[in-house]
């Protein structure tokens, strides 16, 4: 089955009838997933859209609990549920990889999260793949293939001018039923893509395990400015905090993301911070990416997507750090 | 260029190798074409790779701040570094007798994808370092090419609700990372006020209106004391307008208590904000 | 949890009438961390402060709200209220519900609804309080007075007489100031040396009284009660102990230096006493002009001096003591026309001399024996022009302030002229003739009569032709122009700061206007106190004056002075400024803005992620910080904090009147 | 401007004030002791001295909720403080001018130096900010919380 | 060689001739260079601005506006006080503001910035530069002329204007007679109107303004009045005669006073003859015999100072020759053995 490139925007506009569906787009010349609507700049073009799809499942700002003293004396407290119906739609094989990861940790070994569960429940992936990584895209080098998205319900395989389109899951199967009108059941050459960044991830992680100590920190951490950039624009990176805004004897409690790159994220009261620099901050990063994420879950935190590589003011460069750390002795 | 680049090889690996500064700042090659990336370095052996070309994009400026334990480094200044520089001695950040600015003409840099003169280059008015220990190679006096003011003239020009709207969408598009600020030679706290959660400055939540507490008190806080490098624009991912902030405060010291542009010398008086003339404009009556 | 009361008044119907005082109270109890409301009749009255203080106790109330009337009326009674329970009387908050509230509105509805927001804000921000404790500054009982002239001399006898300790610190060699200089004074003619050298000897030889002669303040440490002043005496090079004061010393000496007490019109030896009367009334030697000291001849004062009491080799004399008190009487010195006024031949003239000249020749000690001869030829003049305003109300070569004594000393000058010259003529150009005070218009109509001639203009040249001096100006109530050709013009000149006032200023925080008088704390109801606390100024130092009103200010301050002294502690404002050291970058943007210089910066250790480091921080002397709070604005970290008016408790205060 | 006029429960302009201690919370005092009317929108939040005001409170005030924000002080050269108004004054034209750039209707904004006598311009100015706050409307800075990295509605 | 823009006003050629040549003979020897702005203008001088504001204004900015498109680098060089007043007068104000330059350049609908400098004469020959080559050139010095240096109304005030001299006691005309080595008198009517204005409708009362400039000079010891402005050397030339006549009718001695522009003085000193200086044109007609006769005293004067200067540094050698020998001796002494043994 297939769907040529040019029917897409009618394909989208129906399915938004029914759900919201985020597509990449060009918004203000920042590059995000969107709600789709009549005259978005949908760019299923771009490599890699600027901000991750992450926010859908695991928003910046998420509001949890209302809670307050009832004119009683008593307390209440409610939950808020704001999940919807939605598509992802156009995601890339190395984000789908994220939502993956994400399920892992918000998910699995005895912790559900609620709210990422409602919403995970509620969201239909349909994943475009890659025909021409950029430059910075090395998700190969980190195991996945910029052709194959076994997570997402829907797979769409790019070729020339239409897409190749398989139903992965159940899920998917069943949605395709809204895509009938717009498939067509003919064959199409699969354009294969191909990161042309290649790296040795071989034994990183045995020898990142080894090298806590070890004095490269030092050197990378004094470049680094300690900003958000690289774990905002990084579609695995789930670290959150929880806070609320008190109204007399009412308040909303909210998570939204936080960064470890922040001196702040393990502020302890009376000033303590065990990660006190940089470069306990910057190593930090670095060993949860490649390393300790490893060890508890068995897969490497770092899809590949070259964002940071992309976005990172200074240009510390996790590819450089994967290449250095391969070629050392440790 | 590439003379200035030797210069720099062989003077950076010299005095690192007399002991007379313990680390050097400069530029490296980054792994992409045209990209660079800050090079800090304690070993001599490492100067061979400092770089010096049209995409050394970086202010290394407020490097110095976090190697004050290392004792004497040294920087090579163009002139935004060196302005940074004294940004950082004039708040008493870092001690002159610690800094060796080795100060290099600047022609401007370049986009490492588009090949185009930075916006922040466009703008600047000092290529060349203010102060310095020594100099490589010969000033290069690039005039600013765009008028200093003419952004913040142009958004004045718009009619209140279009400016309105122009920064809410600029303070929506915030995803609050703080690259602005981390960059930035002017902001120096020990704390930001935005970590200090007890104070409730503001929240942690992003919205327009929190984001545009932050961007506006950001602009209080660094707009008498900006150096005008750029670096906060260049930074953020987001592509905020953030120099028609930190720019319109400058124009308007400018035009109410006179010509105003900060360090440009060690000797330079206190920032507008933190003084007053009786005879200052008065408006209020 | 803090516990908070809510005390809201009637005020009779002053509050009530307007505001729904019970239904306050109500909305009050619901509000976070309130464990009591309750309304009052008179809250002020004495069953009213029972009631309250019977709530604290059984609510085990912690912090307070009153809903009162402003708390400029009745903020202090509530501090002291709340000193008499466990509550601290800092965690108290004032709603202004009848000055900004009842009083303003008619409505009910519109009162009620406003005094409830005012209640909620002020629950919000004392919610955020925290307790402040006054300390108690002790207070030495001893005050320094910085001059003395005619201010300092009285500021100090009034102190003195009032049973405190008092130094007088006199640049001079002697005490007595400008005063001394003249001849007569003002309108009563009295002698000036008849009624000021008994002060100085008064003061000379007060119990009480330690005068520091050729002295200068160095440096002042400390605040209020508390002053650690740096004095640097001179060296005199002469014993006093051993000194009689005989004089022979003086008579011996061989060099000759210009006499500046005598404006220059004679000359003194290198030892000298300034004049007679001098107090002390010893001699020093002037070591820039002595032969022994500089070049190591002569020696002739050693040789004669029966005690032996001449050492060449004395040192200046440092010294550092505590002061509860200081007194600035500085006074002030004539302004230099010379080089403003080219016109007037810019000094080359030697007679065109100035209006303290003038007291010299016409005082009996003086250069002539107290005959008017001119300076160039020992001639009696004939023809005096007198100018007023010479450098007074003229803002484009001198002042723009009128010096205010100049009419009265100018009217003096005539009289005495054709007093003691019968036979002469005195011509005197004036700008307004402002004789305010008692006997003073008299005494200007006798001068007229006496037969000075005024007239309203000024001299726009004065040049020499043969040994006159030729005055051009213009009589504008006739619009002619002048000629007169004087033998003498005496220029009464502006008076200005004395030499130095500009530092001893900054040291001590006292401001100076933009001519640099010292400025006073409040124009009207502060004359005589300064921004600093402890510091207080009298006389011309403060801007021109005469001796009357230079005395009356004197006898201000140190009264002042007095009633600072009879407390043996202060008890401080705890509402200022407080360093987080946490957060404090030592950047010292907050040391530049404090009118006060209350704020230092200090280099302190800390550990710091189990490391001991030094930084440097801000410090704020809580003797000389006044809590205006400017310091707090320009910490963009927030490390410089207001107690009693902190950022969290004001953005509480916020956020109470816009969230709901 | 008495609000009895104004229907009940439709949208009040909301007014902080911050006042210096020494001299513009004296002159509203005074308005007080002199039964002088205003309208009932203003909230006056007391400070020792305008120079004490931070920027930061008036953007609060105005993001969550506030129609308008007043900062008053000492006349210049009347500062109890001697100084603080001076530097307030620099740090308001500074300020107030970055908040009309970025949209802000300058009514919103609102400095104004009333002495400890001057009750009738107090009261007149008071009435004067909420009548044109009133005339603007209400201002909606308070967003809710809303997702990053979705559009502007 | 400097080169300044000439704006040599309308008394150049007629009742200034004097200064004109004698100004051109000093600029030649010490190398300036003074090129006439073409097209130059009145400037309006006192009489526009009492017809209307504007017209003062306009007049000197459309000179100024031509010296700017010759060559705006290069100030100019106006030689007469009135010329000097006017012009700066007029820079000044549209230098002021924007509005004030918008406003001048539509009236003169030329192109005009105010961006060049306006210079009198004495500021031409105040410059350092001027002086180092005036020094160097300076052949007969003018030791036997003691000269009140008469500086008139226009030429430092008003200050804000002006801003080159103190308007009170000013310095430079003296600074430039002392190089060329005359003695400039202290006197007090260096600044002091000469009614110049007022000649032509009330001259009576106002030859007095005249006649003390010529008292106090006198009186001061002068043998000569120096200007640098051709309206004050005219009314002070040419009136002093009907002055001594009065004078002489009250049966007061005559002035014996000879005026000069500065210019002519200095050319005397660089060598010039009077006829090149035009100094044989002036109104008193001793003036050429004045110069022929100071200037030989002068010569003997400088005679007898080489002459005493060298018996000076004859004693002075002689003394250090004594003190030498002295030394000698006495360092003799202290190497003999009997020195060593005392």
């Amino acid at each position: 089955m297939i769907i040529k490139k040019d029917r897409m925007g009618a394909l989208l506009g129906t399915l938004a009838q029914h759900k919201t569906v985020f597509v990449p787009a060009l918004i203000d010349g920042v590059s995000k997933f969107a709600p789709y609507r009549e005259g978005l700049d949908v760019r299923f073009d771009l490599h890699n859209t600027k901000l991750p799809p992450k926010d859908l499942l695991f928003p910046q700002t998420q509001k949890m609990y209302r809670y307050g003293e009832t004119a009683e004396g008593g307390h209440y407290v409610e939950q808020f549920d704001e999940s919807s119906e939605r598509v992802l739609f156009g995601v890339r094989p190395c984000d789908m990889r994220s939502i993956n990861l994400l399920d892992d940790v918000f998910l699995t070994k005895g912790f559900v999260d609620e709210f990422y569960e409602a919403q995970r429940k509620k969201l239909l992936t349909v994943c475009i793949t890659c025909a021409a990584p950029a430059e910075t895209c090395f998700c190969e080098s980190m195991g996945l293939s910029p052709n194959e998205a076994p997570d997402a319900d829907i797979l769409l395989k790019s070729c020339e001018d239409c897409y190749k389109v398989t139903a992965q899951t159940q899920k998917g199967e069943a949605a395709l039923a809204d895509w009938r009108d717009f498939l067509e059941d003919t064959q199409a050459q699969v354009l294969p893509g191909k990161t042309s960044l290649r790296l040795n991830f071989e034994g990183v992680p045995q020898k990142l395990s080894r090298m806590y100590e070890d004095p490269i920190w030092d050197e990378i951490s004094t470049k680094c400015l300690n900003c958000g950039t690289c774990t905002f624009v990084c579609p695995t990176c789930y670290c959150f905090d929880i806070s609320q805004e008190n109204k007399m004897k009412e308040g909303v409690r909210f998570r939204c993301w936080d960064s470890c790159m922040f001196s702040e994220y393990t502020a302890m009261a009376g000033w303590h911070n065990p990660r006190p620099t940089k470069k306990e901050r910057v190593r930090n990063r670095f060993m949860h990416k490649l390393c300790f994420f490893e060890e508890r879950y068995g897969k490497t935190l770092c899809v590949g997507c070259g964002r940071c590589v992309e976005c990172c003011p200074v240009a510390l460069d996790i590819t450089r750090l994967i290449d250095d750390i391969g070629a050392s002795d440790a | 260029m590439s003379d200035i680049q030797e210069a720099m090889r062989s003077r950076a690996k010299e005095l690192l190798e007399s002991g007379e500064v313990n680390a050097v700042i400069g530029w490296e090659a980054g792994r992409f074409e045209n990209q660079t990336t800050p090079l800090i370095t304690s070993q001599a052996a490492k100067t061979q790779r400092l770089v010096f070309n049209e995409y050394c994009v970086n202010n290394l400026g407020k490097y110095p701040r976090d190697l004050t334990a290392k004792g004497k480094v040294a920087i090579f200044a163009r002139g935004c570094e060196s302005r940074a520089i004294i940004r950082l001695l004039s708040d008493e950040v870092i001690k002159r007798e610690n800094v060796y600015i080795i100060g290099i003409g600047c022609p401007g840099m370049r986009d490492r994808t588009t090949g185009e003169l930075l916006k922040k280059c466009a703008e600047c008015r000092h290529g060349d370092p203010v102060i310095y220990d020594e100099m490589l190679g010969e000033p290069q006096a690039k005039p600013a090419t765009q008028e200093r003011f003419a952004e913040i003239q142009k958004i004045e020009a718009l009619p209140r609700a279009e400016r309105e709207a122009y920064f809410t969408n600029a303070f929506s598009k915030c995803i609050r990372c703080y690259a602005c600020r981390n960059v930035c030679p002017c902001c120096t706290c020990r704390q930001c006020f935005v970590d200090q959660r007890r104070e409730g400055w503001l929240g942690k939540q992003n919205n327009i209106a929190e984001n545009r507490f932050y961007g506006l008190t950001r602009v209080m806080h660094v707009g008498d004391r900006c150096i005008e490098c750029g670096e906060c624009e260049r930074v953020c991912p987001m592509d905020l307008p953030l120099m028609s902030l930190n720019r319109k405060v400058i124009y308007d010291i400018n035009n109410l208590f006179g010509e105003y542009e900060t360090a440009l010398s060690l000797d330079e008086p206190p920032s507008a904000l933190t003084t007053y003339k009786v005879d200052d404009v008065e408006e209020f009556m | 949890m803090s516990r908070i009361g809510v005390f809201i008044c009637y005020c009779g119907s002053n509050i009530a009438g307007t505001v729904d005082v019970e239904k306050v109270a109500e909305v009050a109890r619901t509000l976070p961390n309130v464990v009591h409301a309750e309304t009052n009749k008179y809250t002020c009255s004495d069953p009213g402060q029972a009631g309250v203080k019977a709530a604290i106790e059984k609510y085990n109330i912690d912090r307070v709200v009153m809903g009162t009337c402003s708390p400029r009326m009745h903020e202090l009674t509530w501090r002291k209220l709340l000193a008499d329970t466990p509550v601290n009387p800092y965690m108290l908050e004032v709603a202004n519900l009848r000055e900004q509230c009842s009083w303003v509105h008619k409505d009910k509805e519109v009162g009620t609804a406003k005094a409830i927001d005012l209640i909620k804000m002020a629950v919000a921000k004392v919610d955020k309080l925290s307790p402040l404790k006054s300390t108690q500054i002790p207070v030495t009982k001893r005050a320094l007075v910085v001059g003395g002239g005619i201010a300092g001399m009285q500021a100090a006898l009034d102190i003195a007489d009032a049973g405190y300790q008092v130094t007088v610190v006199e640049r001079e060699t002697s005490l007595g100031g400008k005063m001394v200089m003249l001849d007569k004074t003002f309108p009563t003619m009295d002698c000036s040396a008849c009624i000021c050298t008994p002060k100085m000897s008064e003061v000379g030889s007060h119990p009480n009284i330690t005068v520091k002669s050729y002295a200068e303040v160095e440096s002042v440490e400390g605040y209020v009660g508390n002053f650690d002043v740096t004095i640097r005496e001179k060296a005199k090079y002469i014993d006093y102990n051993l000194c009689t004061g005989c004089g022979a010393c003086t008579t011996k000496c061989p060099t000759k230096v210009i006499n500046n007490f005598e404006q220059g019109m004679s000359a003194r030896p290198a030892i000298y006493k300034m004049f007679a009367q001098a107090v002390p009334a010893k001699p020093v030697i002037d070591a820039e002009h002595c032969r022994k000291i500089q070049e190591n001849k002569c020696g002739a004062c050693a040789k004669i001096c029966p005690t032996g009491a001449i050492h060449y080799d004395d040192e200046d004399k440092v010294t550092t003591e505590r002061y509860g008190a200081i007194v600035l009487t500085t006074g002030y010195q004539l302004i230099d026309w010379k080089p403003l006024y080219p016109e007037y031949g810019g000094g080359k003239y030697p007679d065109v001399i100035t209006g303290l000249q003038f007291e010299r020749l016409v005082n009996a000690s003086g250069p002539t024996e107290g005959h008017i001869l001119r300076p160039s030829d020992g001639k009696e003049p004939k023809n005096v022009v007198i100018i007023k305003c010479v450098g007074s109300r003229d803002p484009h070569k001198g002042v723009a302030y009128c010096s205010r004594a100049c009419c009265m000393y100018g009217a003096k000058h005539a009289h005495q002229f054709l007093d003691k010259v019968p036979d002469g003529r005195c011509f005197v150009f004036y700008m307004d003739v402002r004789t305010p005070g008692k006997g003073y218009d008299e005494f200007y109509m006798n001068t007229l009569q006496d037969g000075a001639q005024y007239l309203r203009g000024r001299v726009s040249k004065i040049y020499k032709e043969g040994d006159r001096l030729v005055c051009l100006g213009e009589d504008t109530l006739t619009s002619a122009q002048i000629r007169i050709e004087a033998d003498m013009v005496v220029l009464e000149t502006a008076m200005v700061p004395a030499e130095g006032v500009d530092k001893l200023g900054s040291m001590l925080g006292v401001t100076r206007d933009k001519d640099l008088w010292l400025t006073e704390a409040h124009a009207k109801l502060r004359p005589v106190e300064t921004n600093t606390a402890g510091v207080f100024l009298a006389g011309v130092a403060q801007g021109p004056k005469d001796i009357p009103d230079t005395v009356c200010q004197a006898g201000a301050a140190a009264s002042k002075v007095i009633g600072l002294l009879n407390h043996d502690h202060l008890e401080s404002n705890p509402q200022i400024s407080r360093v987080n050291e946490a957060l404090c970058q030592g950047d010292g943007a907050c040391v530049n803005i404090c009118p006060y210089h209350a704020i230092t910066l200090v280099q302190k250790q800390f550990r710091e992620n189990s490391q001991k480091i030094t930084r440097t921080v801000a410090s704020v002397n809580p003797g000389l910080c006044q809590g205006c709070g400017a310091c707090t604005v320009t910490c963009r970290a927030g490390a410089m904090d207001l107690l009693g008016y902190t950022n969290e408790s004001l953005m509480r205060e916020v956020d109470a009147l816009c969230q709901w | 401007m008495s609000m009895v006029e104004t229907t009940p429960g439709a949208w009040e302009p909301k007014i902080v004030a911050f006042c210096c201690h020494w001299c513009t919370y004296t002159g509203a005092d005074l308005a007080g002791l002199n039964r002088m009317n205003y309208p009932a929108n203003v909230r006056v939040l007391r400070i020792p001295c305008s120079g004490r005001m931070n920027p930061q409170y008036a953007l609060d005030a105005l993001n969550k909720g506030c129609d308008g924000v007043l900062v008053c002080g000492c006349h210049p050269g009347d500062c109890h403080y001697s100084t603080g108004n001076y530097f307030a004054r620099r740090r308001m034209l500074v300020f107030k001018r970055l908040l009309e750039y970025q949209g802000l209707e300058p009514e919103r904004f609102q400095v104004r130096w009333i002495s400890g006598a001057e009750a009738g311009k107090f009261r007149d100015t008071v009435t004067e900010v909420v009548e044109q706050v009133r005339a603007l409307g209400p201002l909606h800075l308070n967003h809710e919380l809303v997702l990053s990295g979705m559009e502007v509605e | 060689m400097t080169t300044y823009s000439y704006f040599p006003g309308c008394s150049a050629n007629s009742t200034g001739i004097s200064y004109t040549k004698s100004a051109d003979f000093v600029c030649k020897k010490i190398g300036i260079e003074l090129e006439e702005i073409p097209e130059w203008c009145c400037c309006g001088t006192s009489a526009a601005k009492l017809t209307s504001y504007d017209l003062g204004y306009a007049l000197p900015s459309r000179s100024l506006a031509l010296a700017e498109k010759l060559d705006a680098s290069r100030p100019i060089v106006a030689p007469c006080a009135g010329c000097y007043a006017a012009l700066k007068d007029a820079l000044v104000y549209a230098q002021a503001s924007k509005e004030n330059l918008e406003h001048v350049r539509d009236m003169i609908n030329m192109p005009y910035e105010a961006s060049v400098q306006v210079m009198n004469l004495l500021e031409v020959f105040s410059t350092q530069e001027a002086k180092d080559a005036l020094q160097q050139q300076i052949t007969k010095p003018l030791s036997a002329f003691k000269v009140a240096c008469y500086y008139g109304c226009a030429l430092v005030r008003p200050v804000e204007v002006c801003k080159f001299d103190d308007p009170e006691d000013p310095q430079s005309m003296d600074t430039i007679m002392r190089l060329a080595g005359a003695e400039p008198i202290d006197w007090s009517f260096k600044t002091e109107c000469c009614g110049a204005a007022q000649q032509m409708a009330v001259p009576k009362p106002s030859r007095v303004l005249i006649e003390r400039i010529f008292q106090n000079a006198e009186a001061n010891g002068a043998n000569a009045i120096v200007t640098a402005c051709p309206l004050c050397w005219m009314n002070l030339d040419m009136r002093v005669k009907a002055i001594n006549k009065e004078r002489a009718e009250a049966g007061k001695p005559a002035f014996d006073l000879p005026v000069f522009f500065f210019t002519e003085l200095l050319g005397v000193a660089l060598g010039g003859d009077a006829k090149t200086l035009g100094i044989d044109v002036h109104f008193q007609p001793g003036a050429p015999a004045f110069i022929d006769q100071k200037v030989k005293e002068s010569a003997q004067i400088e005679e007898e100072r080489k002459l005493a200067a060298a018996e000076e540094a004859r004693k002075l050698e002689e003394r250090a020759a004594k003190l030498a020998a002295k030394k000698q001796a006495k360092a003799e002494d202290v190497h003999s053995p009997q020195g060593g043994e005392q």
